[in-house]
């Protein structure tokens, strides 16, 4: 089963399809959440426009951050994690798989949706190819470190909010390259060198994040 | 491995001081000569500092809080170095009193970085005119301060101290990676928007009447470190082995130590 | 069998936040043995099990399996372990084929049968949140039917479950250990197996009243 | 026990002081996405300042949102709301004593740490008691409104997004008037006028939201 | 007694998604009474006891309480009831006493009697989460002892009770009824009582395979 990463690749999509109403929340939350803005602070296109690439990328942050929340604690609830952490395959496999599942459930309809959300905050023309690409490696990296951060908190129960308080600061770099990427584009800069380092981001969190997943899922047993 | 530390000689004081017991007995015998450096360190280099170093050219005399916020920051940071390497000898070698130390370096760190948040929130509204900017070592700072708090949070939100330890290991290792990344992209972000109108080291080399003192604040504030941890260390060893034969003997009033 | 038994536990000890939760266990077992774990509430039944299940580490002692230290041979022995725990680990939202599927991926035998033959016919295509809690463990339970695992690790297997149910438990179990197998169980029931060893855990001294 | 108001109030805020390091959550959410938003944007202290009130207030409301996933969720998963369910008092006052605890530990520390984000912000002077004074009035609103939602979605496992989406429209009036209290304090207006309608709301709000709590929370028994 | 039971039960039906759990149930239950509900699992014993606690609405038929609708009698009826579901309802981060404080607020008996008579001794003061299975269980349980409520419903209430927990709880059902109280319990072990009245669920014909 190649280690179990396809094996939890495929079973967490189809529970991600059994709920789809629950899936396609950190979507709902993304565009809600962004027409919000213009309710609090102003509807005038041309400022607008001048914070749209930040707007979108925090909320993008903030969407996947909150459903980072669910990607152990159901294991964990239900006994599921406890067979995983004494299966005698590699645990970074499996964990690899499951973020592999929260990414495309969550960031690609995430990064697929922006150019919409685009056009609600008045994003510039030139924006909106990095968007797309910046979003897509970065929700990447954000899943990943997200992932590091939920299994941290698996075994507190409704860690939810202090999720928030362990990965938010290991996001920050991520939202200044994504956003960089979007505003350079726009001041007609070249934006292949932000982009790059969110690339260089994504290769060094695939390789360390799942360890250092599997790592504190095995305290969950402890605690 | 294991047989490895065992028998070959030189890890012997690493494992004399991975001893809770070992460390509460000799740290007693050191506190009280470092407490007394210092203070002496620190009092020098205030009374020096604030009272006779030269006043500054542009700023006058608000550039005296200089004393406190440099060095202050330096130990911030290099606290975080530390609690980090505690926790990472703790995960590698499983070391009990490694993760002690890293428990006791998370709260000294914060209350530092507060500390240095704060001096140099005062000393920016004379200089830049407002508390705050969102500059690059300001906003690292900031950050710093969110990864120590995690650090407590998750040290504090597990039930069990094992499970505590290694979480707040593994999040502070990661955090490592984190700081310079920060620090260097936002530097680089900033800079991509608008030229650097602010920095920190705006101060032309300093001249020597004010940088002895600083030194001096330096060394002492170093010192008043190790004397923190050690006594956030000896709380927390006290705390954990308070079943064991010798914390018992001590509360009893055994020998003075 | 040979003089080495297949599982071997000497001087196990574990401590929880520097409170014994038990000193010094030794266990045989043997290929064809089953052994109950008895005692009262709060002895360490469960803690012991996710010790030999790996998912707790021991304060000191060792476990071997066929004579080798579990430490090197982790992988044979996770592979050939099964443990069932207080928690199902059911997902709700999957069918019972589903969950069971899952569960024993790898495994060349079918679920529906094995749903079937644990009493859930008419239940294999129905999403588990609409079972009831007995129903719920039956279908963890069928993992017992599509395993090859040797040794069978079960914590209160008897829970929720009716008096049908425990009967036909106990003929799995008493196949099971017919075929070599070895079986771990905690229950507070008497089991009406012939050869069930007990082995009484008594209850720690060291009270956490400090 | 009057009702059971003051009895659940008090259980809540032991637990909440049992869990101090969750219930600091909401606050240090908010803090932190607070300095997101300079990343992701601008750090400019004049743009800062034009979009601080409208970031404040979103972020106020997401931190509250955030929280009010678990305002149930933990009794149901451990059968405490369904003992609440056959106690012979009336459902709306335990809720109340719910939503009052809730508050006091979310709503009431975001809105006296705000200055400190207006700081960061770069908030005008003529701000600050506006910002403190519709924040204390809307987070009041935020957290009853919320029951509501929560209540809803409390038998749905992993119910947090589905939440924003129910909910998030009944937040839009309070985030209008609350960001305009402050905007119009800013631009020199008089700001009494949308404060009051705060005001009204929150009157509203508390006759109206435990009521609807207690029903929907019936329907959680049946699922 | 004279002829108006304690709880009658009339022509009770319940339905989920159209489906039929259980037709027509009668049942009296007087002072004195235990009522054993049996049935196999997914017979439905949970469903009709949540029924009798209101906690789910029947699709038709009564249950009177002394005579009268629970409807009219709402208050009265739910003041002197007591319900011990699957979940214990224990907070895991307040500690035993804390709870059980809690969970019988106006009661005048003192939690921690009740908590060293169930067996918790030494264990007053520690938080929830570090308590076994078992002993989460008898938290739930020392309710029993501080309660005035006429009528218990528990279900399956032996569930992870060591065999001394089992005989400790009959015989405090024992005292209950002795004062005139009620008891309807499901469970799927004997009780070693006397007069215990059984009372057989049959599985629901209207099977879901659709
Ligand atoms: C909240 C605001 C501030 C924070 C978080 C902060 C942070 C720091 C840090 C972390 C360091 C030492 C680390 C290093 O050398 O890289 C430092 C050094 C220094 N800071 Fe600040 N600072 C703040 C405000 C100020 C202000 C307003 C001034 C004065 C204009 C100032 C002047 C200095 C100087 C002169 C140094 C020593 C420079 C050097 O040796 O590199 N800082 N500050
Ligand atoms: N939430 C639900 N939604 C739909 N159907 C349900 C739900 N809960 C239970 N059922 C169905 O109702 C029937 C009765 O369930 P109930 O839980 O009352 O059984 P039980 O007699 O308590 O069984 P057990 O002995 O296993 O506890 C079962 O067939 C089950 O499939
Ligand atoms: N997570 C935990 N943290 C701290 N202590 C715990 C934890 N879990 C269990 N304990 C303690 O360890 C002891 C053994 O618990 P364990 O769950 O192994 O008992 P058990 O024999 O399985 O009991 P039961 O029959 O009730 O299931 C108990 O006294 C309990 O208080
Ligand atoms: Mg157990
Ligand atoms: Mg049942």
């Amino acid at each position: 089963m190649h280690g179990g990463f396809s094996a939890y690749l495929r079973r967490d999509l189809l529970l991600a399809y059994r709920r789809r109403g629950e899936a396609a929340s950190p979507l709902i939350f993304f565009i809600m959440v962004s027409t919000l803005i213009p309710l609090g602070i102003t509807p005038e296109s041309g400022r607008l426009a001048e914070i749209a690439p930040g707007i979108i990328w925090v909320m993008a942050l903030l969407a996947t951050l909150l459903s980072t929340d669910g990607l152990f604690a159901n294991d964990y609830q239900d006994g599921s994690l406890e067979q995983l952490l004494i299966s005698p395959q590699l645990l970074a496999m499996p964990v690899l798989g499951k973020v592999t599942a929260h990414w495309m459930v969550t960031g690609l309809p995430l990064t697929l949706v922006s150019p919409l959300l685009g056009v609600m905050l008045s994003l510039p023309q030139e924006g909106y190819l990095p968007l797309l690409a910046s979003l897509a490696l970065g929700t990447a990296c954000l899943s990943l470190i997200g992932a590091v951060g939920a299994a941290l908190t698996v075994s507190l129960r409704r860690g939810g909010l202090l999720l928030s308080l362990l990965v938010m600061p290991l996001y920050m770099p991520v939202i200044i390259f994504g956003s960089a990427t979007v505003q350079s584009a726009i001041d007609g800069f070249v934006w292949f060198g932000p982009l790059a380092i969110l690339g260089a981001m994504l290769a060094a969190a695939v390789a360390l994040c799942p360890l250092a997943s599997a790592g504190a899922l095995r305290l969950a047993s402890i605690n | 491995m294991n047989r490895l530390l065992n028998w070959s000689p030189s890890w012997q004081w690493f494992h004399r001081l991975g001893s809770p017991r070992w460390f509460y007995q000799a740290s007693g015998r050191w506190l009280p000569w470092l407490s007394l450096l210092a203070l002496t360190l620190l009092l020098t280099g205030l009374v020096w500092g604030l009272g006779f170093a030269p006043q500054d050219a542009k700023q006058g005399n608000s550039f005296r809080i200089i004393y406190l916020h440099v060095p202050v920051s330096f130990l911030a940071l290099a606290g975080y170095y530390i609690m980090a390497i505690a926790g990472a000898i703790g995960l590698i070698w499983k070391m009990k009193l490694s993760y002690m130390v890293m428990k006791a370096a998370a709260p000294v760190g914060a209350a530092l970085t507060f500390l240095a948040l704060f001096t140099g929130a005062v000393w920016g509204k004379p200089t830049w005119g407002t508390y705050w900017v969102w500059d690059a070592r300001v906003t690292s700072m900031l950050i710093l301060l969110f990864l120590y708090l995690g650090i407590l949070a998750l040290q504090y939100a597990f039930h069990s101290n094992e499970a505590g330890n290694k979480a707040s290991a593994i999040l502070a290792l990661v955090g490592t990676a984190n700081i310079p990344i920060i620090y260097k992209s936002v530097d680089w972000w900033y800079t991509l928007h608008q030229p650097a109108t602010i920095k920190l080291t705006s101060a032309p080399s300093m001249h020597p009447d004010m940088f002895a003192p600083l030194l001096v604040m330096i060394v002492g504030f170093y010192c008043f470190y190790t004397v923190a941890l050690l006594l956030f260390t000896r709380a927390e060893i006290l705390r954990r082995e308070r079943k064991s034969v010798w914390v018992r003997e001590l509360a009893l009033g055994g020998p003075a130590l | 069998m040979p003089n080495t038994s297949l599982l071997t536990v000497e001087r196990l000890c574990f401590e929880r936040d520097d409170c014994n939760v038990f000193e010094q266990i030794d266990l045989r077992v043997n290929a064809g043995d089953i052994v109950q774990i008895e005692g009262i509430n709060g002895s360490g039944k469960t803690t012991l099990l996710r010790l030999l299940t790996t998912a707790l580490q021991p304060t000191s002692g060792t476990i071997s399996y066929s004579g080798q230290s579990i430490d090197l041979c982790r992988y044979q022995y996770l592979s050939d372990i099964l443990y069932l725990g207080h928690q199902p680990a059911v997902k709700m939202t999957l069918t019972a084929a589903e969950n069971l599927r899952w569960m024993t991926a790898g495994s060349s035998a079918c679920p529906e049968t094995a749903l079937v033959a644990v009493g859930l016919a008419g239940y294999v295509d129905v999403p588990c949140y609409s079972l009831s809690a007995g129903q719920h463990r039956r279908v963890a339970l069928a993992r017992l039917l599509m395993t090859d695992a040797l040794v069978w690790f079960l914590d209160e297997p008897f829970t929720a479950i009716d008096k049908q149910g425990v009967g036909f438990l106990e003929n799995c179990m008493r196949d099971h250990v017919k075929r070599g197998g070895a079986i771990v169980l905690s229950s507070h029931q008497d089991l009406r197996l012939d050869g069930v060893r007990k082995y009484q855990l008594m209850p720690h001294t060291d009270q956490r009243g400090l």
